[in-house]
């Protein structure tokens, strides 16, 4: 039960926050763009308000670019709730995706099944290869970390091999496969946007997450496993199969995400180094607190942050690499806890002399 | 301010009104950063001088060069195309032409350029590409032909050259196709030890790379074809003292220290900067190339071989004519070298493995 | 094709080879031991290597002198490392969170700040002068000797820091009272603290070290390896010392041998690329598919270890 | 009195948690030099709140703390230390992987000459010093996390004393001691008040507090409830004053009459990691109905023993059947599944997961019963009606389930383990130190609670440090020393502690025909 008028000052600090970061970021932009002003109206409002109106386009633009980060930020959120430090987002990402699209373009199939199809295999093998860094981990102790980046590399080398030898359209001169049949292109959900029906399946996935997460013994045991694994075991949960599990459903997640990205988004596979997703979802899942449904939230701030950057770019100058360093301000003091952690103290006193003042009058009253 | 990438000012409109020619708005979209010193550079360059002489007002936006960066490239064609601004958009490389093709398509009336891409013809948007694979046999015509040169100090008389390449790709092989035939043209019984870096901005291990072939495989001429990563094989080259390099895309012993300078032998040049002047020109003349493909080589001035400095100081009179030689040949259309772009059989993979030394 | 392989792995400049593709990760990787160590996981490293490697060139440039450019390489790691600290030990951002900021900072931040103190975008090919370069060693006797001279002698001067500081860390946290410090902070927080130890004190001060150290790597990248600064330069090292301090146990010996099983992988890729028939992109990935499979044969032959130790007794 | 011979004045102290909980409320503490002082309270009644705040660990919200005259800020443990206080914490405060004489001087380290280096000789010196002088005995050169509970204590009164602490807090520092040791450490206690030095000391053990303290400050629900004299005072009122009512101080069971075998246990070996042979040929039977309470100076393999019953360790020989079954090397599931339940002796590592809601720790080893599932999802209602249930059934005291269990007074988490460990219809309970660190009413309910269990048919193993406890509860009882049983007793009735403490030490050692009781079965 958590009090409101500490619930209103969390969100309170959330702006004071995001404020702070953004006057550091303006002075960062003061230095650089010819106009600061029109800078700031393009970071902060251009992505949804523009010449007055609402920028629909822009929206769906921002809620297009949720989508694979929603998927892998619900992938690091169920593995690191298992207290497993697993950095495999990345591989399966580009892993599902590069599978989709190779069942895109070889196996025809009817419209509807055809997509269905590739999506699975796609998100089936991104949860297979998190099989050998969780079975390494749970059999022979050795970190999941290692593990797990070294894999990313190794996937990534593999695709580009087989990319390159085997599926390459070689009347491009980009290193990229034939285009996907028809059939295996996720439609666009509202036409003349980059919004596809990924979108959809991604605010369907974090539902199913969170519920997996809070509302079954699996999701329950993954928590407990990654609060304290001893306790987990003498508790009698079956702490190895667990941890696998929780490994496999970020896997699967992340192969998801690629898949979906892959066909919602592009016509041919041409991703040729590491998508970078994986690390993105990272950063979701820390400022989500590890908490499913407030995924697609994180996803929209940083996705919203994305296209104010590249719209500061586009009309006031701002250099790319700018990008990068706003970013990093924004995230540093947005997600500083002790952020007015006194004020906050401050409250929390207050309320709880009230509480202590109600029950008594309550007791003396029942006494009397 | 602090933005390299931009450089739009009102400054010489004055003196371009006085000539009654139209200055044109130009958007310069980067799918990566400058600073490659290769082909954004390049075509940065081009703009720059196209401004300084009055005939553009330009804006380049850098959008990223990563994966994730890739997922925004359509969004800033889009956002940069509905906003109406400008008279033509330029991008470039081969990983651009699908997202130009779908914009240009909603955009009808919006002129587009794309350079070094060949894949779509689009009725607003003109092609440019260079033939690099011309390129290539001439450096590789250079370079077959001094790896034997022992007259020239560090060279020695074994027949292997190297080649650096940022990743086996199309591209990158169409510059190892042509080289791999100019230097059997100067000696049919060439060696040529081919590595890629597998990363555009690890000079480290290029370095590792070249040092490698140098010393285990005795190559004396080292062409990098890897973006920052070449860097990496000259200095391979300058630390072992038994290598020259050759560099690629602009005239790099301009670009590098001096002692670096001092050991690459010559660059193989993509003009892309002159190709937009010349794109310019055209356009003032009249002669609109929207809607076509357009191959820019030796004699268009697309591509071309440094032959002062280096070149000029340390090649051998009857190398220079051989080059010479090879240069009129590929000009006038008396040699014409196959090109790995689009080539749908495994020739290059064949070729590049059986010279291998 | 197997007598090729051989034959190159016993030559000398294999073993050379191995030893410079080890070097810059080994800083890391300490980097890595030192802040993990003390409870901190400096995922950062990558960023911080990219930044102090900018700097190591810019501060070399201005003063022409290379130790100039490896000091202000260092204090720059130390000074992007107090940034993490700051926010991470007192305002208790996510250290994860922290550490990925301070990436993108080495990512975007790098070429900003190159324009701004050079209006060079992109790399410092133009800027480098031997005096910028730290300087290769020739050891006096070691030079002599036929094959292990040519492994062993003629590195950059921070090569043997490298290894030298292997020793110095291990030094550091087992001998000093310091380093039992950082054990302590890192292993149990609240027991260091109810014995008057600070333990964001102690933090900072790894944290510093931490960087410090990767600062050290940085340098080695842009002033000796690279011998110029240019965007990605540091290309994942810093990910593969974590990789590396994970390995070796959180030991400095540790990490070190980890480093150099992923040189030794590296360098042998590198040269089998140069022969017939082998895929470059699979050949690229040897380096980290022996790291897993180091890392499975270690991991068995301890847990092995145990159970072969409790089979003697019986 | 003056002011003056308060050493330690705390003043009006309010404390409140960020999570909103207020574990002091205007309390008032005084203490005076040279006195032993205890400070005595329900679980979660604030003590250990009140000590942190008087060694620098927490900050009070409101309030003033005044040292030795002095009005202090003491806003970390290293200005608590430079006052001269010195604090023994109820859980440990050690770093496992260093040795006892790197924990010893954490902090302090003595250096080389050069200032540099840490001298690790020195460090041993000095722990062996005090060590001896305080006759508390330690071995410097063990690695903590090799070393058994008793002497983690030691090391960690050893570790206040060495910081030259003159005002000594003792949060529950018995608790984990046998009766021997607890008997030596009070000699040393009360040497340690002959010098001069003063005694902060928290106890549950109402024996304990009447036997060394002088004054008493007895806490409930966050406020002092008064200072009183030691002598002055029967058990039975301080009780009262930290209960709010009467407590039973003896557990009232009647005759057992215990049937079938449960547990059997035959010729179970075990020799670990350090080549000590920590369990010799072990058999023994625990029969439905009974208790069988193990007694023995810890580390003579009680642990060892629990741990192989709930697969936390494999041993090298032997057999444990439940009801016929092996469960040695059996998963935890099937093991729980035979209806064997565990209160471990470590509560922090295996007995809760910190992190979680109590209704998660509450919930760990039913969660997937098919009363709280309804298909895949889980049947919410039930968890929530059962948790509350158990909450109100063992007086957990807490906001609501949704706490964090991590939060809870140490007394309150055991609680939580227990409702848990007892409400799942176990037919054997192991219970290691069940009651270790709780307060009186809190024990007084678990002891009822297991005999009852116990005489409903449950058959129950208890492991306890406490000799009251073992001999009190237990129906039949067998003492172990260097992994073999020492003695069985088959009636608890002829016990006392003398003759408990000749087998315990070894100095004792029964027949094989005697020991052979304890096999009831084939
Ligand atoms: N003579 C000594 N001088 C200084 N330190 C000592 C001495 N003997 C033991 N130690 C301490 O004992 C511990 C064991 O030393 P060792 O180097 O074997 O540790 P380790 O192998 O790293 O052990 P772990 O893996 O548990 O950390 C160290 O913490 C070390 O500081
Ligand atoms: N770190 C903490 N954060 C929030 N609440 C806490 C914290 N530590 C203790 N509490 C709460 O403060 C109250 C007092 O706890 P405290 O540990 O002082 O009790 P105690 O008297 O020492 O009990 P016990 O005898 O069980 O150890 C309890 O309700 C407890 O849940
Ligand atoms: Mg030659
Ligand atoms: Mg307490």
């Amino acid at each position: 039960m958590e009090n409101k008028r500490q619930s209103m000052f969390e969100i309170f600090r959330g702006f004071i926050a995001i404020a702070i970061a953004i006057l550091v970021a303006f002075i960062l932009i003061l230095i650089c763009a010819d106009d600061p002003g029109k800078a700031l109206e393009c970071l902060l409002i251009k992505p949804i308000i523009s010449n007055g109106a609402l920028n629909t386009k822009s929206i769906f633009t921002i809620l297009a670019r949720m989508t694979p980060v929603i998927f892998t930020g619900l992938a690091v959120c169920v593995m690191f709730s298992a207290n497993q430090f697993n950095l495999g987002g990345e591989g399966s990402v580009m892993l599902g995706g590069f599978v989709a699209a190779i069942i895109a373009i070889n196996i025809p199939m009817a419209t509807g099944a055809h997509v269905f199809v590739a999506v699975l295999a796609g998100t089936m093998i991104g949860g297979l290869v998190m099989i050998v860094p969780a079975v390494i981990k749970v059999k022979l102790k050795a970190s999941e970390m290692v593990c797990s980046l070294m894999m990313n590399y190794v996937i990534m080398f593999a695709i580009l091999h087989f990319l390159n030898n085997k599926f390459a359209d070689r009347s491009k001169g980009a290193t990229q496969t034939y285009p996907f049949l028809k059939t295996a292109v996720i439609s666009k959900m509202i036409p003349g946007t980059e919004l596809s029906w990924g979108f959809l399946i991604a605010i369907i996935a974090t539902v199913i997450v969170a519920i997996f997460m809070y509302r079954t013994r699996w999701g329950y045991s993954i928590r407990m496993i990654g609060i304290n694994e001893s306790f987990s075991k003498y508790s009698g949960m079956k702490v190895g199969g667990m941890i696998v599990l929780s490994q496999v459903i970020g896997g699967m997640l992340s192969g998801m995400g690629g898949a979906i990205e892959m066909l919602g988004r592009y016509n041919t596979f041409l991703w040729l180094d590491l998508p970078g997703y994986g690390w993105t979802g990272i950063t979701v899942a820390i400022l989500a607190k590890n908490n499913p449904i407030m995924i697609p939230l994180a996803a929209l701030f940083i996705s919203y942050l994305n296209r104010g950057c590249e719209l500061m770019s586009i009309y006031a100058g701002v250099p790319a690499e700018m990008i990068d360093i706003i970013q990093a301000v924004i995230f540093l003091f947005f997600a500083a806890e002790h952020f007015l952690s006194g004020t906050r103290q401050k409250i929390v006193v207050k309320d709880a002399k009230e509480e202590l003042q109600k029950k008594e009058l309550a007791s003396e009253g029942g006494n009397a | 301010g602090c933005g390299g990438s931009k450089a739009n000012t009102d400054a010489d409109n004055g003196a371009a009104a006085d000539n009654e020619k139209k200055v044109y708005k130009v958007c310069n979209l980067v799918n990566g950063t400058l600073g490659d010193k290769s082909f954004f550079d390049s075509a940065q360059a081009g703009l720059e001088k196209l401004k300084a002489d009055g005939r553009i007002d330009f804006t380049t936006i850098e959008m990223g060069g990563t994966t994730e960066d890739q997922a925004k490239w359509q969004g800033y064609l889009e956002e940069v195309s509905a906003s109406g601004d400008y008279d033509l958009i330029i991008c470039g490389t081969y990983q651009m032409p699908d997202y130009l093709k779908n914009v240009s398509e909603m955009y009808p009336d919006q002129k587009y350029l794309i350079y070094d891409d060949t894949t779509h013809q689009l009725p607003n948007v003109a092609n440019l590409s260079y033939a690099q694979n011309d390129l290539g046999y001439l450096v590789g015509v250079y370079a077959g032909a001094m790896t034997t040169e022992t007259s020239v100090e560090g060279m020695n008389e074994d027949a292997v050259v190297g080649f650096v390449g940022g990743v086996d790709s199309p591209v990158i092989n169409d510059f190892l196709y042509g080289f791999i035939l100019g230097a059997q043209e100067s000696n049919p019984d060439i060696k040529i030890d081919t590595r890629y870096v597998n990363s555009y901005v690890d000079p480290a291990k290029a370095k590792e790379l070249a040092e490698s072939m140098i010393n285990d495989k005795k190559c004396d001429i080292i062409w990098g074809v890897a973006g920052n990563s070449g860097n990496g094989a000259a200095e391979a080259a300058l630390e072992t003292g038994k290598a020259f390099f050759i560099g690629v895309d602009s005239d790099q012993e301009l670009t590098f220290s001096p002692e670096l300078a001092a050991i690459t032998l010559t660059s193989g040049l993509k003009n892309i900067g002159n190709s937009l002047i010349w794109f310019f020109d055209e356009w003032d003349a009249g002669v609109e190339h929207f809607g076509q493909h357009t191959l820019l080589g030796m004699k268009e001035g697309g591509i071309g071989v440094v032959t002062d400095k280096n070149y000029d100081s340390k090649t051998p009179e009857a190398v220079k004519e051989k080059v010479a030689a090879a240069i009129e040949a590929i000009s006038s259309g008396d040699v014409v070298v196959p090109t790995a772009i689009g080539n749908q059989t495994d020739d290059v993979q064949q070729l590049r493995e059986s010279v291998k030394p | 094709m197997f007598s090729q392989i051989i034959e190159m792995i016993f030559s000398a400049s294999f073993g050379y080879s191995i030893i410079r593709i080890t070097s810059p990760i080994l800083f890391a990787a300490l980097a890595a031991v030192v802040a993990e160590k003390g409870g901190v996981v400096n995922i950062g490293l990558e960023g911080i290597m990219t930044i102090s490697a900018l700097f190591g060139v810019l501060f070399a440039y201005w003063s022409n002198s290379w130790i100039i450019g490896v000091i202000g390489a260092t204090a720059i790691g130390v000074l992007i490392a107090m940034i993490m600290a700051v926010f991470a030990l007192k305002l208790k951002t996510d250290i994860i969170l922290a550490g990925i900021a301070v990436n993108l900072l080495g990512g975007g931040g790098t070429v900003f700040l190159l324009f701004l103190f050079t209006g060079l975008k992109g790399n410092t090919a133009s800027l480098t002068t031997p005096n910028m370069l730290t300087p290769k060693v020739n050891i006096p006797f070691l030079k002599e000797i036929p094959v292990v001279g040519r492994i062993f002698s003629g590195h950059s001067v921070l090569t043997y820091v490298a290894f030298l500081l292997v020793i110095l860390v291990w030094v550091l946290l087992y001998k000093t009272a310091m380093g039992l410090r950082i054990r302590a902070v890192g292993e149990n927080s609240h027991a260091a603290d109810s014995v008057g130890v600070s333990v964001m004190k102690t933090q900072y001060i790894a944290l510093a070290i931490s960087g410090a150290l990767a600062g050290l790597g940085g340098a080695y990248m842009s002033m000796y390896y690279s011998q110029s600064w240019n965007i990605g330069i540091v290309a994942g090292r810093g990910f593969i010392a974590l990789a590396a301090q994970a390995m070796g146990q959180g030991q400095p010996v540790g990490a070190m041998l980890a480093s150099l099983l992923f040189g030794f992988a590296s360098a042998l890729g590198n040269k089998m690329e140069g022969m017939q028939g082998f895929s470059s992109y699979l050949v690229a990935s040897i380096p980290y598919a022996v790291t897993i499979i180091g890392l499975v044969i270690y991991s068995m032959s301890t847990i092995k270890k145990v159970k072969r130790f409790k089979d003697n007794e019986k | 009195m003056s002011d003056n011979d308060f050493v330690v004045q705390m003043k009006g102290i309010t404390k409140v948690y960020p999570n909103g909980i207020a574990a002091n409320q205007g309390v008032d503490f005084n203490v005076m030099r040279g006195e032993i002082h205890a400070l005595m309270g329900e679980n979660g009644a604030g003590k250990s709140t009140l000590m942190k705040m008087l060694f620098g660990l927490e900050q009070p919200t409101e309030g003033e703390i005044i040292i030795n005259g002095e009005k202090v800020s003491l806003s970390s443990p290293t200005v608590a230390i430079a006052k001269g206080i010195g604090m023994v914490h109820q859980h440990f405060m050690l770093v496992p992987s260093l040795t006892v004489a790197e924990n010893m001087v954490l902090g302090m380290e003595p250096k080389q000459g050069n200032k540099l280096f840490i001298n690790y000789k020195k460090a041993v010196e000095i722990t062996e010093e005090f060590s001896k002088r305080y006759n508390l005995y330690v071995d410097p050169h063990a690695k903590v996390r090799d070393i058994p509970v008793g002497m983690k204590q030691k090391v960690e009164i050893l570790k206040a004393l060495v910081r030259g602490a003159k005002i000594l807090i003792l949060d529950e520092p018995t608790a984990v001691l046998t009766t021997q040791e607890t008997e030596e450490l009070f000699k040393e206690l009360i040497h340690l008040k002959e010098q001069g030095y003063t005694l902060i000391f928290i106890s549950h053990k109402l024996n304990e507090i009447k036997q060394i303290t002088d004054r008493l400050t007895i806490m409930r629900g966050g406020k002092s409830m008064g200072v009183y004299e030691t002598a002055g005072i029967s058990k039975e009122d301080i009780s009262r004053l930290m209960v709010g009512r009467d407590v039973v101080l003896t557990v009232e069971k009647e005759q057992a009459h215990p049937t079938d075998v449960v547990l059997s246990v035959r010729n179970m070996e075990y020799t670990n990691e350090w080549n000590k042979k920590m369990l010799d040929k072990l058999s023994f039977d625990v029969r439905k109905g009974e208790i069988l309470g193990i007694a023995g100076v810890e580390g003579n393999g009680q642990r060892e023993l629990v741990d192989m019953l709930f697969n936390l360790n494999v041993p090298d020989g032997g057999s444990a059947k439940v009801n016929g079954k092996n469960i040695l090397g059996r998963p935890q599931r099937e093991i729980r599944d035979m209806g064997v339940s565990l209160i471990p002796e470590d509560r922090m590592t295996f007995g809760i997961a910190g992190g979680g809601t109590i209704e998660e720790n509450l919930m760990s080893d039913r969660a997937s019963d098919k009363r709280y599932n309804n298909g895949v999802l889980f049947n919410l209602n039930a968890m929530h009606n059962d948790s509350d249930q158990l909450i109100k059934d063992y007086k957990v005291l807490c906001k609501s389930r949704k706490q964090l269990v991590g939060m809870l007074s140490g007394g309150n988490i055991q609680k939580v383990v227990v409702a848990r460990e007892f409400s799942s219809e176990p037919v054997l309970i192991i219970a290691d130190q069940p009651t270790r660190g709780i307060d009186v009413g809190a024990t007084e309910f678990i002891r009822k609670k297991l005999v009852e269990l116990s005489r409903e048919g449950a058959a129950v193993l208890l492991v306890s440090a406490d000799l009251n406890e073992v001999m009190e509860l237990s129906d039949s009882l067998m003492i172990m020393y260097n992994g073999k049983i020492a003695a069985y007793f088959e009636d608890t009735a002829v016990l006392n502690d003398t003759i408990m403490g000749e087998y315990m030490l070894g100095l004792k050692q029964q027949s094989v025909e005697e020991i052979g009781g304890v096999v009831h079965g084939e």
